[in-house]
């Protein structure tokens, strides 16, 4: 049997870790084909070298039948090889058409023909259902649009060998959905897919056969049919991993976080959130679910000091913290798992033990009178970086070179730690393997058990199905519905998260 | 004493007298005085079949802080005068001669403390009173200006030279003055004689350096497009500066090779003018007026003689400081 | 690995003068000077006789405070071109004081410094404070600012200070860091005691950008604002903070030259240099405080030297300017070392 | 004078000395644009200084007459590249920190410089040159009333060329192919290397270019203003340049409007002194004032100039 991609023992190094080690992945024509592990089990790197960014030192690859040598993204690209990055390969700040034509311009007279190409890509769009605004500056679109751009560009070229590097882990359900019919489509189109996700839900419903790897080496192949989660699951981590929550009803007692008509305006003086009230108790986790852009951000940018309020007030426990420096707000008891790890979580040149310390390095037995004292610092990243398994050499390595799974798990490991009365989760799992989310999840609800109030934002519904003990649902700045996830569906979910009404419930 | 060494090392035996200087930033080559200087100790040198880099030489300064070393290393090297050109080195010269007794050295533009200092100082006043009488004489438009480089003591001497010149050959004539703050900004020296021109002048005198060479741009320019205007070249003949548009009316020459040449004789011959201050003016040809003479009319040369004649006979007084011009206009009414 | 790249970090500054200076030789040979005779008069000119390293040292000290002003706003994520501005006003402050000032020494020469200091760190912070509230670009502004300094200050000597040779007057004996003693030990060099605060600044730089709780907020700040405003850290202020200090250093500089190597401020026809030298040397020294130091002994003793090469050998000064330009290329390409370091381990793996 | 004629006086004057500026701002454009920080535009203009100077002086030997000032641009502009090559290959190929290079270019060229013209002339400066662009009203233009006598009089072709050339900048880098990839190297190099753009090669391109035209902006400022080549002919007008074109927020038409807003500001700071009315604001606040309206525009209307993403990075493959 022939295959589209046939890479036999590929070992790829980088200075100090062996990535890839002697690993083998072949993938049929027409096929959509898994490609699971944990985070740094070397996936991106695997397909980065099938794509030519990096070099191999050692192994062979055959593209449909004939062996090649690409150590250039062009030659991938003229094998019809197209690739969908994990991290975005997009320039902000040009139109979706100038990204897409990028390197393959057409043109009229010497210079670029902006029309003909706009065109072309309105009619890709059309043809594959992938819906963008061909003139509109990549800043201002959704990372779903965004990630339908980056699809363009590889069709655009006329790739016939699509890999998505973790598509669904920056997308909204919804969005989600869509790019499913996406791929379908595409295979029907007679393109065969390779697709990373950490999400078995989605590898059982779209992908035909799953490889596996683990620290660098291949575990297996294994058809899609005759598998299911779990095995998947324990294939990829080496032991049983536990999907279902588990978690004892919660005890809420007193109100902890109390938002009352809240208005925050985004950058565009446009609110952003508009009146909204919520409060959350000790003792228990509210979810928020929403369709991304529905004031989510603003909301927690808000609450955390970051954005300045508009109208109405924010009270944690009895003190008012409304338009507080976020300072402030953190020294009364806030702690803040951000959504965006490389912007706001992490000074990623900084070593993960200075990084640790990152709201608390003024305060005692980090410094005294101004000095820092870096043995209680590093002691206390030890410690954290041993209690969190977070993977990395050791507290001195700068968080730059940790994975983002582990980046993540340091930034948990320092905000759980700070004890704080509040906890917000703001995608906590975004882009995390099962073991990385199993244990996070577990995280927040002890949290809850030990009595502190939990806000966690997810564009996961089953996540914040499982998760939370009540449902906030965001719509258009407001907060339109709170339900009891023992009683809802993701349908219902859904629906509300689309503005549509629901009879009984009513903001509280 | 340092008269005394002077007379033990000027006495016979005149081949192991060596002479040297150090110039400013501008170097041995400024088309300025650090050249002329250098010119001067050149003569000197051949004339006493002295060796270059032997017997005479120079060391140039990057910066203001390499004055003192390299004074200094030219004293160690046994030098039996060192000289300082430009004022700017006054303070390096006073004190390394207070440091080292025995040794000679000379100062360019400036007076300072210290018996083992020659102060080499001139008249530039004079010179440009000179140039002045021209300007004011030639000027159709009865109206001069003068660009000074960086406003100071010493281009102040210039200035007001220059005005009481003017004033005395054409007495309605009105002189135009701007300092661009700078030695170096040609752009500027243009953009102030653009202004001048464009406001009737017809003749500028500079004193101001590299700025300077923004004049002639000037002047050639207009000079191109049938204007009729003249551009004053300071310290050298810049005759060939004004080519070949020929803008160059005149030059006011400082003579600095004339006071090196002389103080190294001197020296030579055990007269160094240690503690004194030898002043160059008209009488000691130290300035005056530069010998390209093609653009000068008679009458405006034959006034220059008067009036030489008279400044160094004592009769005219030529003002150096704006006190002294104010002064001297209320004696022309 | 590690103790690889602490050979490089050692390595590669001494490669990188050689091959500057071999170059150098070779341009002087093609131009028809003697290397050799060059070179050993450009030594003696750096370390032959305590005169000449008195020099050196003297040369150093402003180097040492520029390269520490840049090199602090480097770490800070700024770019300082305003070392020349902050270095004059500093300097007119330090002569000022030194000048209308009556006090014993202890008080006179500290008081002095810290006022160049003040002057330097007021002048830097403008351009902070544009930068932090108007978000205006720090290089155009400390550029801009640099000249609105040299004027000004001129301005300032022309009317209130004026002494003969376009100068002010000294300073007063008490406020004096030039030396008696040092020059006498080293046959009159302009030696004077600023090499000490020099290297007090240094250590104070390390200190506060390693050891204090505000050098951790300046670093995280130029890494990455987002993630100290999240952590609670005022970016503004720490914005306009370390251009402030990055200036105290700069004017600090400035009182080298007018407690030290002058005792007076001059009108200056154009700017001095040294504040440009500065980023060189604290690009030399990698931006960090040892490196600065050694960066400036390394420029200045050039420089210095270059005086010595032009007296004996006749080689104009310049060309020491080209060998400098040559050395920081060969330190700035250290990637090249580090990369065939890193092949040669390679190979030897596999 | 009448407010007609100081207009007359300063305009002419800002687009002159603007010239020189708007070349070399216009040259930063290109690199930075493709992700190099270049703070050597001083020293690359004051190498274009040197070349043409020189360049025109041997012209006018030759009998080259009028044109070898046009000569001497098209040379500085090659030695420029060539002088800035250095930089390329020690910035992209060798990965070096780029200000570093871009200071040692600085170091290197007025250090060459100064030593070739002792080389050469054994003299501290060039020969005074008599082939000079000069000034001269456009025909038919300099007739139109006012504009005519403001814009087309009594000022230099070479200052038109400086319009025109950032009129064509602006063209390529915005309307062409080649100036969609150079700007995605710097912005987002490793997307373009996606694309099969060849980051280095763009880097490059940008680099020498910036190298020809600050070489230019060296040259015209030779020819048209000082008339030779000092150590003082080029004393801090690449980093002028430089602010110019980080005021003009890396566009070519806003390094344009800087450089002119510059010429302008320093027009009325020299002229004021003869204006009635600013005649007597003491001198330095009229010598300050360049700058200091500069600092003012930026902080008033110009504000936060956002650099190209990749600015100052080096590109390796595969590294985040
Ligand atoms: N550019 C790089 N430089 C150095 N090491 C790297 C680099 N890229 C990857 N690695 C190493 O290779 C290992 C595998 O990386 P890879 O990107 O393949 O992980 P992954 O499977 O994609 O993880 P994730 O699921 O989080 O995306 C990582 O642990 C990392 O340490
Ligand atoms: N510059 C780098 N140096 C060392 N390792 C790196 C570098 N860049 C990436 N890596 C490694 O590459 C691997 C994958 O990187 P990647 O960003 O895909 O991690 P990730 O966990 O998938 O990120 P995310 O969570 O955003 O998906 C990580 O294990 C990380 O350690
Ligand atoms: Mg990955
Ligand atoms: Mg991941």
């Amino acid at each position: 049997m022939e295959y589209v991609i046939d890479m036999r023992n590929i070992r790829k190094e980088f200075p100090g870790i062996v990535a890839n080690d002697n690993i083998t992945l072949q993938v049929k024509k027409g096929e959509i084909h898994a490609l699971l592990g944990e985070n740094g089990a070397g996936k991106s790197t695997l397909m980065n070298v099938l794509f030519g960014l990096y070099e191999p030192e050692q192994g062979e690859i055959f593209v449909k039948g004939n062996k090649v040598v690409n150590n250039d993204p062009n030659i991938a690209n003229s094998l019809g090889i197209g690739m969908v990055h994990q991290h975005f390969m997009l320039v902000d700040k040009f139109t979706v058409t100038e990204n897409i034509i990028l390197g393959k311009e057409p043109t009229k007279g010497g210079r670029v023909d902006l029309q003909t190409a706009a065109k072309e890509v309105q009619a890709l769009s059309d043809q594959y259902g992938l819906r963008v605004d061909p003139n509109a500056k990549i800043e201002n679109i959704s990372v779903g649009m965004q990630q339908r751009v980056e699809i363009l560009k590889t069709l655009y070229r006329g790739a016939d060998i699509l890999i998505f590097d973790e598509p669904t882990a920056v997308l909204t359900p919804q969005e989600i959905v869509e790019l499913i019919q996406i791929m379908k489509k595409l295979v029907n189109e007679g393109k065969s897919i390779i697709l990373i996700t950490h999400k078995l839900k989605e590898i059982m419903e779209v992908c035909d056969r799953c490889t596996v790897i683990r620290r660098g080496r291949g575990v297996g192949t294994v058809d899609v049919s005759d598998s299911n989660p779990d095995s998947l699951a324990a294939m990829m981590v080496g032991r049983e991993v536990n999907f279902k929550v588990e978690k004892n009803d919660a005890v809420p007692k007193e109100a902890v976080l109390k938002i009352k008509d809240l208005v925050v305006q985004d950058s565009r003086k446009v609110p952003a959130v508009n009146g909204l009230n919520l409060t959350v108790h000790a003792g228990e986790i509210v979810g928020i679910a929403g369709v991304d852009g529905n004031g989510q951000s603003e909301l927690l940018e808000a609450i955390t000091g970051l954005h300045k309020v508009h109208e109405g007030s924010i009270h944690l426990r009895d003190k008012e913290i409304t338009n507080k420096s976020p300072r402030n707000v953190t020294e009364n008891g806030l702690s803040h798992i951000p959504q965006d790890r490389h912007k706001h979580g992490l000074v990623l040149d900084f070593s993960v033990g200075e990084n640790m310390v990152l709201q608390t390095y003024y305060q005692k037995p980090y410094s005294k009178s101004g000095i820092l004292n870096f043995k209680p610092i590093f002691d206390k990243a030890k410690k954290l970086i041993e209690e969190y398994d977070v993977r990395t050499p050791d507290a001195y390595t700068p968080a730059r070179a940790l994975s983002g799974g582990n980046q993540q798990k340091a930034i948990i490991a320092r905000e759980v730690d700070r004890d704080p009365d509040f906890l917000i989760a703001a995608q906590p799992t975004r882009g995390l393997d099962v073991g990385a989310i199993e244990f996070i999840h577990s995280k927040l609800i002890e949290q809850r058990d030990n009595g502190k109030a939990v806000l966690l934002v997810s564009f996961e519904l089953e996540e914040i199905i499982n998760v939370s003990d009540r449902i906030a649902v965001m719509y258009e700045g407001k907060i339109v519905a709170i339900v009891n996830p023992k009683e809802t569906t993701e349908q219902e979910l859904g629906l509300l998260m689309a503005g549509g009404k629901r009879g009984t419930v009513h903001a509280e | 004493g340092s008269s005394d060494d002077g007379k033990s090392s000027g006495g016979g035996e005149k081949k192991d007298f060596k002479v040297a200087m150090v110039t400013d930033t501008g170097g041995v080559d400024d088309k300025s005085f650090n050249q002329s200087a250098w010119e001067g100790l050149t003569k000197f040198g051949k004339d006493n079949s002295l060796e270059e880099s032997k017997g005479y030489k120079y060391l140039q300064s990057t910066a203001q802080s390499d004055y003192k070393p390299n004074l200094n290393s030219l004293i160690r090297q046994k030098y039996d005068v060192v000289f300082g050109i430009g004022f700017l080195m006054g303070t390096d010269v006073e004190t390394v001669a207070k440091q080292q007794p025995d040794a000679k050295l000379a100062i360019v533009d400036m007076v300072v403390k210290g018996d083992n200092v020659a102060n080499i100082t001139f008249s530039e006043h004079e010179g440009s009173f000179l140039v002045g009488l021209v300007a004011g004489m030639q000027s159709k438009s009865n109206k001069v200006g003068f660009v000074g480089g960086v406003n100071s003591e010493l281009i102040k001497k210039f200035e007001n030279g220059f005005k009481a010149g003017v004033l005395t050959a054409n007495p309605k004539a009105e002189v135009l003055v701007q300092y661009a703050e700078d030695f170096n900004k040609a752009e500027k020296g243009q953009q102030i004689a653009n202004t001048f021109y464009q406001q009737g002048a017809d003749v500028i005198y500079h004193a101001a350096g590299g700025t300077g060479m923004g004049v002639f741009t000037e002047a050639k320019n207009r000079k191109k497009n049938g204007e009729d205007v003249w551009v004053i070249g300071v310290d050298r003949d810049q005759h060939e500066e004004g080519m070949p548009e020929n803008v160059t009316l005149t030059s006011m020459v400082k003579r600095v090779d004339q006071a090196v040449y002389e103080v190294s004789e001197q020296a030579m011959n055990g007269k160094f003018p240690g503690g004194k201050i030898v002043e160059f003016g008209l009488k000691e040809d130290g300035v005056g007026i530069a010998p390209t003479q093609e653009n000068v009319e008679e009458k405006s040369l034959q006034s220059v003689e008067d009036f030489k004649k008279k400044i160094i006979a004592g009769e005219v007084k030529v003002p150096k400081t704006d006190a002294e011009f104010e002064e001297f206009k209320k004696n022309l009414k | 690995m590690q103790n690889n790249t602490k050979k490089i970090k050692f390595i590669v500054p001494l490669i990188s003068v050689f091959l500057g200076l071999l170059i150098g030789g070779i341009i002087m040979l093609i131009s028809g000077y003697k290397p050799i005779e060059a070179y050993v008069a450009l030594f003696q000119g750096i370390f032959g006789g305590s005169y000449y390293i008195g020099e050196t040292i003297r040369q150093m000290s402003p180097l040492i405070l520029s390269g520490l002003a840049v090199a602090f706003a480097f770490r800070t994520g700024l770019f300082n071109i305003g070392v020349e501005g902050q270095l004059l006003v500093g300097w007119l402050a330090a002569v000022y004081v030194g000048i209308f000032v009556d006090a014993p020494a202890i008080i006179h020469i500290p008081l002095a410094v810290l006022a160049a200091g003040v002057a330097g760190a007021l002048w830097g912070s403008v351009p902070g404070i544009l930068k932090a509230r108007f978000k205006v670009h720090e290089v155009i502004t400390t550029i801009m600012m640099n000249y609105i300094a040299l004027y000004s200050t001129n301005e300032i000597i022309r009317n209130f200070m004026l002494a003969p040779g376009e100068r002010t007057e000294n300073v007063k004996e008490s406020a004096s860091l030039a030396s008696p003693f040092l020059q006498s030990i080293t046959e009159y060099s302009t030696l004077h005691f600023g090499i000490i605060v020099a290297i007090v600044a240094a250590v104070i730089m390390w200190f506060l950008l390693w050891r204090t709780t505000l050098g951790y907020e300046l670093r995280a700040v130029g890494f990455n604002q987002h993630a100290s405003q999240y952590a609670g850290i005022n970016v503004s202020k720490n914005i306009v903070l370390s251009m402030a200090i990055s200036g105290a250093f700069a004017g600090i500089a400035g009182s080298m030259e007018g407690l030290g190597t002058y005792q007076y401020m001059t009108i200056n026809a154009g700017f001095t240099g040294v504040g440009f030298d500065g980023i060189a040397v604290a690009l030399l020294g990698a931006n960090s405080a040892i490196g600065v130091i050694l960066g400036a002994a390394l420029f200045g003793g050039l420089k210095i030297g270059a005086l010595n090469m032009q007296a004996i050998a006749g080689v104009p000064t310049e060309l020491v300017g080209v060998v400098i330009a040559l050395i920081i290329f060969f330190v700035a390409c250290s990637y090249l070392v580090h990369w065939l370091m890193n092949r040669v381990n390679r190979g030897g793996k596999i | 004078m009448s407010f007609m004629d100081i207009l007359a006086l300063i305009i002419p004057a800002a687009i002159v000395s603007a010239a020189p500026l708007i070349f070399t701002a216009l040259g930063g454009v290109f690199s930075e644009r493709s992700g190099v920080v270049n703070i050597g535009l001083e020293g690359l203009m004051l190498f274009g200084a040197f070349t043409g100077a020189v360049t025109i002086y041997y012209g006018e030997q030759f009998g080259l007459d009028g044109a070898a000032p046009w000569v001497s641009f098209v040379v500085a502009m090659i030695v420029g590249a060539l002088f800035a090559s250095i930089h390329a290959v020690a910035s992209i190929s060798l990965k070096a920190d780029q200000v570093v290079s871009g200071v040692a270019i600085n170091f290197l060229a007025a250090g060459l410089a100064i030593f070739l013209t002792k080389k050469i002339f054994n003299a501290g400066q060039t020969p005074v040159i008599s082939e000079r662009i000069s000034k001269s009203d456009i025909p038919f233009l300099s007739d139109i009333p006012i504009i005519g006598k403001l814009f087309f009089s009594n000022a230099y072709l070479t200052s038109y060329l400086a319009v025109f050339v950032a009129l064509i900048v602006w063209y390529v880098l915005y309307k062409t192919p080649f100036g969609l990839r150079l700007r995605s190297v710097g912005e987002h190099p490793m997307a373009a290397d996606t694309m099969g753009i060849n980051v280095k090669k763009m880097r490059y391109v940008g680099v020498l270019l910036s190298g020809a035209l600050a070489g230019l902006g060296g040259a015209v400022y030779v020819a048209s203003i000082s008339g030779n080549f000092t150590h003082s002919t080029i004393t801090g007008q690449g980093f002028m340049a430089l602010a110019a074109m980080i005021f003009g927020k890396w566009h070519p038409l806003g390094a344009l409007g800087a450089a002119l807003f510059f010429g302008l500001a320093q027009a009325i700071s020299i002229s004021g002194a003869q204006i009635p009315g600013l005649q007597d604001i003491p001198k330095v606040f009229l010598l300050i004032a360049p700058y200091v309206l500069t600092i003012l525009a930026l902080a008033g209307l110009v504000g936060r100039a956002d650099a190209p993403k990749a600015l100052g990075t080096p590109y390796e493959k595969g590294k985040r």
